[in-house]
């Protein structure tokens, strides 16, 4: 019988991930194109940035998420092309 | 086009309000020389440009729903800019003031929360620091 | 001299901003084309010059105490005016905006109570009728 | 025994009145210099008034007083040389 359709069998998918205000200082850029397992969350992403930058960490826990400029939640599931930013603390006005 | 790197034109936003309009509200957000009790210098604004202009958007629709008689324009500035520049600037015209007023207010009030704006100051002793509203004291 | 019978300087009002201040609060009342449901085509302020002058001293010094932060001005038109002109002008300018809307608010609402001023609204017909906003719904 | 100070011994005064919008309106004039008894009220004043102009009476009740351009109440006594005036519903703004 044919294996269900996991997370893992999912082929990985390229996002564009903006950086901005402190973290894009963190970053040292303020965007690059990355690759991102098939099926992965947004918090599946942010824990992976702050893996390899944790300077990110000193907002606290996980920043507001936009995806294709609009905010969303953690548990949103990326889709190849997806524009991603974590944003952190807006001081607009 | 919310955002502007030029001069907000105020005038001509007032200039917007409607010939049944007997109140008009404004808000300008001012660059001050102070924050927290730091002296500043002045503050280079940068924004999530497309989003930005996209949430924005998103608050005016929404102050029409709950403000149906009140007429809302904004402007912000990106860009750097010196002590007393305007930042922001809300226009809200209505028939009568309370909803002029209540439509103004809540509009700064959610641009401040959720429009995706930064700003860095910058001290006089060659310093600067990005603002986090979330950390200290209320922002003007 | 809070009273004039030329057109309100706003931009000079505007200016008077302080270095301190992050929010500037404005209303600008606007001789609107309608009233109770009737055309107005121009209104006629007409004031108890000096009593008014020394009501508006007092709202501000009110004003001054329950915000000291901010700093509130205020022009109010006399004469006739057209659809459109500003007849009221408040300029409430304050580090933080909270209080730079509550003074400002607070402003004009005791204006609106206090101040002996009145208008006579002139409508398309030729009639016209003092303004009673004790008589009706709430004015602009 | 020498009889007490009443209102009726006081001499008359004069004071100046003012009108404004409907009560202009109503008394064809701006100002005029009036006698009062001496030791009348505001309340006295006003109630002379709506006899001899009952069109002043459109607004009600009494409306509130100025003297001396401070408002005051009906039970204020005038004095000499006093500037008084009733106020319409005011409707600045």
């Amino acid at each position: 019988h044919p294996s269900p359709l996991t997370k893992a069998r999912l082929p990985p998918m390229r996002i564009r991930l903006l950086y901005f205000a402190t973290f894009k200082d963190v970053a040292g850029r303020d965007s690059e194109e990355r690759q991102v397992a098939g099926g992965a969350k947004v918090s599946d992403l942010w824990r992976d940035l702050t893996r390899e930058m944790p300077g990110l960490l000193k907002t606290g826990s996980m920043p507001p998420a936009a995806v294709n400029r609009e905010y969303t939640g953690p548990e949103t599931v990326l889709a190849d092309g997806d524009e991603v930013a974590f944003l952190p603390p807006v001081a607009g006005g | 086009m919310y955002l502007t790197d030029a001069p907000i034109d105020f005038a001509a936003l007032l200039a917007a309000a409607r010939p049944a309009d007997g109140g008009v509200c404004t808000f300008l957000g001012v660059v001050r020389n102070h924050h927290l009790g730091l002296p500043t210098e002045r503050i280079a604004y940068e924004a999530y440009g497309p989003m930005a202009e996209a949430q924005i958007r998103k608050i005016l629709d929404g102050l029409a729903r709950e403000w149906p008689d009140a007429q809302v324009q904004v402007r912000h500035r990106v860009g750097v800019l010196e002590i007393g520049d305007v930042a922001v600037a809300i226009v809200a015209s209505a028939p009568h003031r309370a909803e002029a007023f209540a439509a103004c207010r809540a509009a700064i009030d959610r641009i401040k929360e959720t429009v995706p704006i930064w700003k860095r100051e910058f001290h006089p002793d060659g310093t600067s620091d990005w603002v986090d509203p979330t950390a200290g004291s209320p922002p003007g």
